[in-house]
């Protein structure tokens, strides 16, 4: 297919031809697992395929055969880095196909959840992005932010990696009573950490020079492509699901849009810095926005019972029993829901029959068009510059290709 | 004992002090340095669960569990490789690493027993000359190893240090043109003796051609941020990605041993070799009472010195290693031959003309 | 000692020249003839002209070859290796002896005539950077100069025809 | 609240001190240099001057010396609760065996003399179990919880996670910080 294209009459009268690699799909650059194959010119990409598929753990297929409380485990797996804005979206979506509101303290703490949720996918990315530059340090002062992130996720979800700490109805527990001095003494780390982050990279040369003007992408190239996420806005779109179609409590939250110019890795590397902020700042409002409250809906049609209810209060106990047995009985009809995940529009579309399993659990992954465009953004550009580019890009192999 | 017999054992001890000191101290102690200084730059603890009998030493073992974990892991050669040539790279680079400090001098000179003792293998005329020629031979290991291991990120590797270890030897060599003219010799041993008085070390007047000098021999070392052809999230390893076991090791040392190579030529041309500061060994010897005792009380103290001296570089080499990004292999091309050579050349006209017009003395 | 030393390195030249001229492979040629390098280096430094030795290990073995094996390399052929058989290496070193022999008095025209400047130098400087830089700066002026501007001229080459390669891609 | 766009700063305004590489490379080492002296004295303070742990700044623990703090939301090894007497208080209803998403729990039910139902095998495969939870949160019983006990959960032979109903139980004592939870917070009547 491309050899004839790209074998061009140059190549036959100098009598050379070009290399080709097979990048993954075990690769230490392939963060997930994703092959690429690279026809070379020297050091200059002259054609790249992406080929993905190989986490491909049949997501939407196994849905079906879940109840509809038993999907979440498996959308902490979609984006593993940031798996409670997964929880969050799958449940907002089925709540807006049952109909429901929750209770204001819920949304706040989902809220939460999913800004800190964020806040570690971009860890995760911008870590994993020093890394690729061979910035080993700056590496692990990321991922020392994002340890510390971790363990107050774990004292409120009770894992640091796989929460499944939303339910339909509201969420596990309510935070623990430690949560707002963690979060303000970590964060307070956090941000002398994203400061040293900031001054070991940003204005270097090396970096400025590694990621500035590779791999950029026109606002119209970028919303041809599907973009969402960081990688829009680091092309100067302002899109936001948060903004956009506010959910959640985002409304009510003072929280700025970071927009970049050019849609190179460095805007995009800039996105995820600033937002790392401005999630900070939306989970400081929401501390302080909050107030004490239920976290469930108080209907035990779609919320587990208390314990000590079950055997005393009837409605309690048959709809814990045919809740657990048959599973939530979501109303017929479908409907898609989107909110912003740490790499884009993540959304969420099923369809009920008015049973307690999903007959469809579509997802709609932000990374795969970002994926599907690296091609477009490195062809022409050298063999390094593929690392950076797709770590921006921030392909998740569980989120992908689900 | 006649006086031939007397310089061979002589020689034989030095070298094997040299070849000891690298192999024995240097090697393995880098090993451990380099996990336990990047740990603590980086908030971590680092290796420290090799033990024997439950003492760890703060992890010091490691790098023995390491030297015997390879040693009896396979010796893998991939199918279609050059058997020979596979072999024979890891020797070459190891071998140059070690052969460059045959010139540095690592003590002064000194009368014991009648007997004048000069604290270097080999008092060339043309020390630096070696050294950089030893360097030159030092690219056949990566290229081979490249070539060899039929792989093609290896291939990678080996082209592109090919070329970066190319293009930094000439770029190098010009470095320290200045430091030679300012010295007047390109005698290690002559430019070590020069640096008794501390006003005339090196780096007081010659600081450009160190930060030149040690920016080209990292690129030189292939270090990061200079590590291109081994870069490890784009080449996978380089041109080492198809080597285990004992071959494995013979790169790792070698990589170390140019690590404190480096760092005694630093010491010996810009930072007063064995030299402590406004102490003459002369001083030292008198000191010492004198005679025989002092002049050994004095040698031991400058060894000691050069090696403490030498210990720092590595401390600041080390760190540079943990703290920078990677550049991209056009831009190390472009850094040694656009940036580098010709602020070199400046650097030599301005040392000319300090020179020509009294401003800086020479020694 | 000085004796051993000169049969070691004299055999081992001699020896990596035969390699170098049996080998089958481009390769193990290459580096065979590195091997002839730095044993002539190591003749070179036995006569006192470490200047000369330490130059031919630079520019010959360490830069010249490198870059031969660069292009040995890209080239990738793909042959056998081991060593020549049957009549070829005979063929092989005939011819080189051939060569030699026709080269022979021209060479020895030169080099050992006794009156070349070689003599006119001081012995006490003879092979020094000293001596050498001076020689090349006075006396040889003009050839040095020449080979420079020579070398100038490779250098604008090698750039056009990188320069080509980069418009007719475009 | 109205939408805030910020436009977010450019690195292209490296001044030409900045793109000597020299003063951003002394910076670099200035911070990780800084880190170094911190954790360098906080090292000795803790191991030298007996200073111990609240010293140090270095957050990684000395794993088996130095032990974890578990949080009480987290999942651990599901096991199962037994009551006073020392008998499993689970009554093999299946409803965790129905909730399990990926199916791990294999209940295999019996009838006592009294007429109390009680599980003949109750089979976990710890090989499956992917610690979501849902088997607690199905459980009417409080028979089957998480505990906060994660060591040999990974083995070098899959038969040996495969958890019989022997190995599972543990007395109320020993999970009772779990069971405080749950009650008190994830499935108490304050919750909605």
């Amino acid at each position: 297919m491309s050899d004839n294209k790209h074998n061009s009459d140059f190549h036959k009268l100098h009598h050379t031809e070009l290399l080709t690699l097979n990048m993954g799909p075990s690769h230490p650059a392939t963060h997930g697992t994703v092959k690429f194959l690279i026809t070379l010119d020297g050091e200059t990409i002259e054609h790249l395929d992406v080929e993905v598929g190989y986490l491909h753990r049949g997501f939407e297929k196994e849905c079906e055969n879940q109840n509809w409380n038993g999907v979440f485990p498996y959308t902490d797996r979609l984006d593993y880095t940031a798996s409670a804005l997964n929880n969050v979206g799958y449940a907002l979506a089925v709540e807006k196909l049952i109909g429901i509101e929750t209770p204001d303290r819920c949304a706040y703490i989902r809220t939460i959840v999913s800004e800190l949720g964020r806040m570690s996918g971009h860890y995760t990315n911008l870590a994993a992005g020093a890394l690729e530059l061979g910035a080993l340090t700056a590496f692990i002062y990321f991922v020392e932010a994002r340890e510390l992130l971790w363990d107050v996720i774990e004292s409120v979800c009770g894992a640091r990696l796989t929460h499944n700490y939303v339910k339909i109805g509201g969420v596990f527990s309510d935070l623990p009573p430690t949560f707002e001095g963690d979060i303000k003494r970590v964060f307070a780390r956090n941000r002398e950490l994203w400061d040293e982050f900031a001054k070991l990279l940003l204005r270097n040369r090396i970096f400025v020079d590694r990621m500035r003007d590779i791999a950029p992408i026109s606002p119209e190239d970028a919303k041809a492509w599907g973009f969402t996420g960081p990688c829009l806005r680091a092309a100067g779109v302002p899109y936001d699901v948060r903004r956009a179609q506010p959910y959640l409590k985002y409304d009510k939250l003072d929280f700025e849009i970071p927009i970049g110019e050019t849609g190179d890795n460095y805007d995009r590397f800039m996105m995820r810095m600033e937002e790392l902020n401005q999630s900070m700042r939306i989970v400081e409002q929401c501390i302080e926005q909050m107030e004490p409250g239920p976290v469930n809906v108080n209907d035990p049609q779609w919320r587990q019972p208390a314990k000590d209810n079950i055997y005393t209060d009837m409605e309690s106990m048959i709809f814990h029993f045919k809740n657990a047995i048959n599973g939530v009985q979501v109303p017929k009809g479908e409907v898609y829901f989107p909110i912003e995940g740490a790499n884009g529009e993540l959304g969420f579309y099923l369809v009920s029959n008015g049973g307690g399993k999903p007959v469809k659990c579509r997802v709609r992954p932000p990374c795969f068009q970002l994926t599907s465009a690296v091609s477009f953004l490195v062809e022409g550009a050298m063999l390094a510059d593929l690392i950076p580019t797709f770590d921006m890009i921030n392909l998740i192999g569980g989120e992908c290709d689900r | 004992m006649n006086s031939m017999t007397g310089d061979l054992l002589e020689t034989v001890v030095k070298i094997a002090f040299v070849i000891g000191l690298n192999l024995g101290f240097f090697a393995p102690m880098l090993g451990w340095v380099e996990r336990k200084q990047s740990a603590v730059m980086q908030d971590r603890i680092g290796a420290n669960r090799a033990g024997v009998f439950g003492f760890t030493f703060i992890g010091l073992l490691h790098s023995a569990a390491d030297a015997i974990k390879l040693i009896f892991k396979e010796d893998f050669i991939p199918r279609g490789a050059d058997r020979m040539m596979h072999t024979l790279a890891p020797v070459i680079a190891v071998v140059p690493a070690l052969a460059a400090f045959a010139v540095i001098p690592f003590g002064g000179k000194f009368e014991l027993a009648g007997h004048n003792v000069n604290l270097v293998i080999a008092d060339l005329d043309v020390g630096l000359l070696f050294v950089f020629a030893i360097a030159s031979i030092a690219t056949y290991g990566a290229v081979i190893a490249g070539w060899a291991s039929n792989n093609n990120w290896s291939m990678l590797g080996g082209l592109r240090s090919a070329a970066q270890m190319f293009s930094y030897e000439v770029t190098m060599g010009l470095t320290i043109i200045g430091l030679v003219m300012y010295y007047q010799s390109l005698s290690l041993v002559v430019i070590a003796e020069k640096q008794v008085d501390f006003w005339h070390w090196g780096i007081i007047y010659q600081w450009p051609a160190f930060i030149l000098f040690l920016t080209c021999a990292i690129a030189e070392n292939k270090r990061i941020p200079f590590d291109v052809p081994e870069a490890e999230s784009e080449l996978v390893a380089g041109y080492f990605t198809e080597y285990s076991g004992m071959k494995f090791i013979m790169f790792w040392t070698a990589e170390f041993i140019e690590v404190v190579t480096i760092s005694a030529l630093c010491v010996t041309m810009f930072f007063g070799a064995y030299h402590l500061p406004f102490i003459s060994p002369d001083m030292l010897v008198s000191i010492f009472g004198g005679g025989d005792f002092g002049a050994i009380v004095a040698m031991l103290i400058g060894i000691g010195v050069f090696v403490a001296k030498i210990c720092a570089l590595i401390f600041l080499q080390m760190a540079i290693r943990w703290t920078l990004p990677r550049f991209r292999y056009d831009q190390v091309m472009a850094l040694g031959w656009k940036i580098i050579l010709p602020a070199s050349l400046i650097w030599i006209f301005l040392t000319g003309l300090a020179i020509l017009l009294g401003l800086m003395p020479t020694v | 000692m000085s004796a051993l030393l000169f049969y070691i390195l004299a055999i081992g030249s001699v020896s990596c020249a035969l390699l170098m001229i049996l080998s089958k492979k481009a390769v193990n040629s290459a580096v065979a003839l590195v091997g002839v390098m730095l044993c002539l280096a190591g003749l070179f430094a036995m006569q006192n002209a470490h200047l000369i030795a330490a130059l031919q290990v630079l520019v010959y073995a360490g830069a010249i070859m490198v870059l031969v094996l660069f292009v040995i390399m890209l080239l990738n052929l793909r042959e056998k290796g081991g060593l020549l058989t049957g009549r070829q290496p005979f063929i092989q070193v005939g011819a080189v002896v051939l060569l030699n022999g026709l080269l022979a008095p021209l060479v020895s025209d030169y080099v050992m005539a006794p009156t070349t400047g070689i003599a006119l130098t001081d012995p006490a400087t003879f092979g020094t950077v000293k001596g050498v830089g001076t020689m090349l700066f006075t006396e040889y002026l003009l050839p040095f100069e020449i080979a420079s501007i020579l070398l100038l001229a490779a250098l604008v080459g090698a750039v056009v025809l990188t320069k080509n390669k980069k418009n007719s891609e475009g | 609240m109205a939408i805030k766009i910020k436009k977010i700063e450019k690195g292209d305004g490296l001044t030409l001190w900045e793109k000597s590489y020299l003063p951003e490379i002394i910076r670099g080492l200035g911070i990780t240099l800084s880190h170094f002296a911190t954790n360098m004295k906080s090292l000795v303070d803790e191991f030298a001057l007996g200073k111990g742990r609240d010293s140090r700044t270095i957050m990684t623990l000395y794993y088996p010396e130095e032990q974890p703090v578990i949080p009480p939301a987290y999942r651990g090894r599901p096991v199962l609760v037994s009551d006073k007497n020392g008998v499993e208080k689970c009554v093999a209803c299946g409803l965790c065996e129905a909730a399990c998403p990926p199916a791990c729990i294999h209940i295999l039910g019996g009838e006592r003399d009294n007429g109390d139902r009680f599980p003949r095998s109750y089979v976990l495969d710890g090989s499956r179990c992917i610690f979501c939870g849902l088997c607690e949160e199905a459980c009417p019983k409080e028979a089957i919880v998480m505990s906060d006990e994660w060591r040999n959960l990974c083995q070098y032979d899959r038969t040996k996670m495969i958890y019989e109903k022997e190995t599972l139980l543990r007395s109320e004592a020993q999970v009772q910080k779990r069971l405080d939870f749950i009650r008190s917070n994830s499935f108490s009547r304050d919750r909605y």
